[in-house]
């Protein structure tokens, strides 16, 4: 039971992920929902690198007894982190200008593209 | 042949099809100019006859692009009506649609799949 | 080897790498030169990229997939000696890839062509974004590593965001840009679940090696529908579509084209995901068919939703979504007669009028927002109730306009006509109902056009729209070179489906070439 | 934003130093301990943060300008795309520096690198610590960018603000957008 709490938890960020981004109506709360979201698509791919009882995969001075956690994954991880980082700064760039022009961040007023 | 499409019920041959509109077209026009040349521009006859009413101005009598389609949006309004209020522009309906969706695809996908 | 040679070897990856470069080198470079140096050179570039992607073409078509490795000591070592498993980054190009390439040339050459008359302040920003999406589509249809797919993805999605919001004045292009983004962050997070689920089982990311290891449990079955789903909505089919006309009518009107030349390009990856990874799935008809029900509904959605707009731009964003639909008409059906390693006669036809109808469609639609664009520079209106009589005065305009009219609503001697008839040929053998409603859309179709065109171009000269800006010059010839590809497609048809759509076809349905390719032993 | 107390700016003065320092030993040292281009590169931003934080926004404006950090950025990919360039001999970004067939370039991070836990040499990798510090610089420039434009977006609701908007409202006439409000 214990090695599978890592993706019990991944289950439970990506459903609050997704419940932020359809009920919350403030834009922000929208944006903490997306980065939810990532972090448990990140967390999903770390544990599924993981070995039990290994170390960091780093070589350097690594002692040579215990195995090593799968290297891959802890990569793809990396690259996540950095879109992630692009994509919310971005996001919150534009939530400053939108206060800016609509004077509000509620999802329900800020919609004048409709119909 | 070259600028033939092949379909496996038909062929479409573009440069035939305009071959036609053409010997048509040409057809047509000396239909056209054997007639009798009595329309004058900019005389009498193009003005409408209104039963003597003021002529009202032109830009006034264009029908503009939203009224173009009345008739049809008015016969539909029972369909219009919820289809631009579903569009509600809100982000999170927008996701609620995203969820609903991937919902139902993955019963689909897995009650047959499996 | 002679430089044609090193070109010819190298050109994957320098297709890739020179938008790239520049997109950067611009910023310093626009401190240097003025604008009209930059423009110029911008568009070298794109030539010179397109030269390459044509070049490449030509191989592929002739000399069968390519796969480029990237860092390997020679360019088709997949499998260095002692490996089992492809480790680098690899692109593996297939006729339907470098057939999504020539696409993203041409329009990346036209979007720079026709933004040379942008009065943004802070332009050179611009052309960064519009080079990085480049890079992005290249990427995207080129690499055949999945969590690459994904990185280009994203790549694609900030800069085209960035291009969406990029007038920060208008409160509605914020507005379009934010629900643009937040909706290709859950596509692209969802895209990286199905990595995770897939890599977890497989341990391997190439596309090749997925494919050749896969055996369809159900943890497969679950990724197929998050892709599927996630893919749907990025190309804006119907009950995810919403974000489509609020950001296709809110872009700066030279890049709108690149923004569908984007969603398009999310089309390719469905076709790659469903037809190299899940070919052998005996579910996946069910997934066809699904396509398919989406697809009618998009089509009938848009193209009714079309009829009460008041806003130009808004107006052809519902069409692209009825035109993404008419090529989710003919995926569906090639999907949903697929068996194994081949297709009847009927599906073939179907998937080679749904790839030549991506290429048609991103021409005309790209067409009908530079008219728009072109209209609204001149007279400043977005809406078309103030519009009236235009035809007087932009001649040319007109005949272009009536030229993408003629072409999205499908009439005969445009390149729309081509595709669709190719699609409704062979889904009717499918099941007729959907021949039906594709021919009812194409009608209703044309019946937007008409409104669009009688509402602003026809009538008499209204006394406010006297004063008009005259239309530069490059925004004109950027629209004649789309209108002359457009009317020579549509002249002859079968040179484009004989030699790159059918060979695209082809080489997505049997997916087992795509496998060996993929992983061919130590590589020659 | 009001410039910090004296505390906080010596505070600021003496520590900068050491986190751009660490920060450079991550990006240099990204191919042997855990680090590299993007992490270095966060951590030296978080410096310029430190500073635009400590100074308040007028002295920052006058002395970290946005076309600096924005050259920086674009010399960051234009090294690391470049890098990939030289590679060309053999496919692109191919490790041209780590085989020993260039024996003139050896010196630079040309050592034959132990597979398997070793002591950790700086002088393997070949072409990898290179692309880190372009990685670095590249990062290092976009995120002082993403700050400085983070900070200048935001202005307190007095005075300033009504300026902002007033000069927001006029550009949006002269670009000729009219978009009636409420939609259609």
């Amino acid at each position: 039971m214990l090695w599978n709490i890592p993706y019990i938890a991944v289950v439970a960020l990506i459903v609050l992920g997704l419940y932020a981004c359809m009920f919350k109506s403030n834009l922000v709360k929208i944006i903490i929902g997306t980065s939810l979201l990532e972090a448990g698509a990140n967390l999903f791919l770390i544990t599924l690198g993981y070995r039990k009882g290994g170390i960091a995969p780093i070589f350097t001075n690594a002692p040579s007894t215990e195995s090593m956690v799968l290297p891959v994954p802890q990569a793809l991880v990396l690259t996540s982190i950095v879109i992630g980082l692009a994509v919310t700064a971005l996001l919150l760039s534009i939530v400053v200008m939108i206060y800016r022009h609509y004077g509000t961040i509620d999802a329900k007023k800020v919609r004048r593209l409709r119909g | 042949m070259i600028g033939s499409l092949l379909s496996n019920a038909g062929v479409w041959m573009p440069l035939a099809w305009l071959f036609v509109l053409v010997v048509t077209w040409a057809i047509v026009y000396y239909i056209r100019s054997r007639g009798e040349a009595r329309y004058h521009k900019d005389t009498e006859q193009v003005r409408p006859f209104l039963a003597g009413h003021p002529e009202t101005s032109k830009a006034a009598m264009h029908v503009r692009a939203s009224n173009e389609y009345w008739g049809f949006m008015e016969a539909l309004k029972g369909y219009y009506h919820p289809l631009i209020k579903g569009h509600t522009g809100n982000l999170n309906d927008y996701i609620c649609w995203f969820t609903c969706i991937l919902a139902i695809v993955l019963v689909l996908v897995i009650s047959v799949g499996v | 080897m002679s430089a044609i040679e090193s070109l010819r070897l190298h050109s994957p990856a320098l297709i890739i790498a020179i938008p790239l470069l520049t997109a950067f080198i611009i910023p310093l470079l626009s401190k240097i030169i003025g604008p009209k140096a930059r423009n110029g050179f911008v568009v070298a570039v794109l030539t010179g990229v397109l030269a390459l992607v044509l070049l490449l073409a030509h191989d592929v078509i002739t000399g069968g997939t390519r796969t480029y490795v990237l860092g390997g000591s020679t360019p088709l070592l997949t499998l260095p000696s002692g490996y089992q498993v492809p480790v680098r980054i690899m692109f593996v190009i297939d006729a339907m890839g470098v057939f999504m390439g020539i696409m993203c040339g041409v329009i990346a050459l036209v979007a720079a062509i026709y933004s040379c008359m942008e009065t943004y302040e802070g332009l050179y920003k611009f052309y960064t974004l519009l080079l990085l999406v480049t890079t992005g589509i290249f990427g995207l249809v080129f690499t055949g590593d999945l969590f690459n797919l994904f990185v280009f993805f994203e790549i694609l999605s900030i800069a085209s965001c960035g291009l969406v919001a990029f007038k920060i004045d208008s409160p509605m292009s914020m507005e379009g840009g934010f629900k643009y983004m937040v909706i290709s962050d859950i596509g692209g997070l969802s895209l990286l679940v199905m990595i995770g689920l897939l890599y977890g089982q497989y341990d391997a990311l190439n596309i090749g090696m997925l494919a050749n290891r896969m055996d369809y449990g159900m943890i497969d079955i679950i990724a197929l529908g998050l892709i599927v789903t996630a893919l749907l909505m990025k190309s804006g089919s119907v009950p995810m579509h919403m974000w489509t006309p609020d950001a296709y009518g809110e872009t700066p009107s030279s890049v709108t084209i690149m923004i569908v030349g984007a969603s398009l390009s999310s089309l390719y990856a469905l076709f790659r995901i469903c037809f190299t990874l899940y070919g052998g799935f005996i579910g996946i008809n069910v997934a066809g068919w699904i396509i398919v029900i989406l697809a009618l509904i998009s089509i009938l959605v848009g193209v009714t939703m079309a009829i009460p707009q008041t806003d130009f731009k808004r107006l052809i964003g519902y069409a692209a979504v009825a035109e993404i639909g008419f090529i989710l008409l003919g995926l569906g059906a090639g999907l949903a007669s697929l068996s194994g390693n081949s297709v009847d006669a009927y599906g073939i036809k179907a998937m080679e009028g749904s790839i030549f109808h991506i290429f048609n469609d991103a021409l005309d639609i790209g067409l009908l927002f530079f008219v728009a664009a072109v209209v609204s520079y001149a007279t400043g209106q977005r809406n078309l109730n103030n519009l009236c009589g235009l035809g007087r005065k932009m001649k040319y305009t007109t005949f272009l306009f009536i030229i993408g009219l003629a072409a999205v609503a499908g009439l005969p001697p445009m390149n729309g006509f081509a595709s669709k008839f190719l699609i409704y040929e062979s889904v009717f053998h499918l099941n007729p109902i959907l021949a039906i409603i594709g021919i009812l859309g194409s009608i209703m179709m044309l019946a937007i056009f008409v409104k669009a065109f009688s509402g602003a171009f026809l009538g008499p000269p209204v006394p406010e729209l006297e004063t008009y800006k005259k239309v530069p010059r490059s925004m004109l010839f950027a629209m004649s070179i789309v209108v002359a590809i457009i009317v020579f497609f549509g002249l002859f048809p079968d040179l484009i489906v004989d030699n790159l759509a059918h060979p695209a076809a082809q080489a997505l349905v049997n997916h087992s070439e795509y496998i060996s390719h993929a992983i061919r032993i130590g590589g020659v | 934003m009001t410039p910090m107390s004296k505390i906080v700016v010596l505070v600021t003065n003496l520590l900068c130093g050491f986190i751009l320092v660490f920060g450079f030993y991550v990006i240099v040292h990204g191919h042997l301990t855990p680090g590299g281009g993007f992490q270095g590169g966060a951590v030296v931003a978080s410096a310029c943060a430190l500073v635009v934080i400590a100074y308040g926004d007028k002295r920052v404006k006058e002395r970290l300008s946005y076309d600096a950090f924005s050259a920086i950025e674009a010399s960051g990919l234009i090294a690391f795309v470049g890098l990939g360039f030289f590679g060309l001999g053999a496919t692109f970004f191919y490790n041209f520096l780590a085989v020993e067939r260039i024996s003139s370039l050896r010196w630079l991070f040309g050592a034959k690198a132990l597979i398997g836990p070793n002591p950790g040499d700086i002088n393997t990798g070949g072409v990898i610590p290179l692309l880190n510090l372009a990685v670095g610089t590249e990062v290092l420039g976009a995120l002082s960018i993403v700050l400085l434009l983070m900070l200048m977006t935001y202005t307190p609701k007095r005075g300033e603000a009504e300026i902002e908007e007033s000069t927001a409202g006029r550009r949006a006439q002269e670009t000729g957008e009219k978009h009636e409000t409420g939609g259609n």
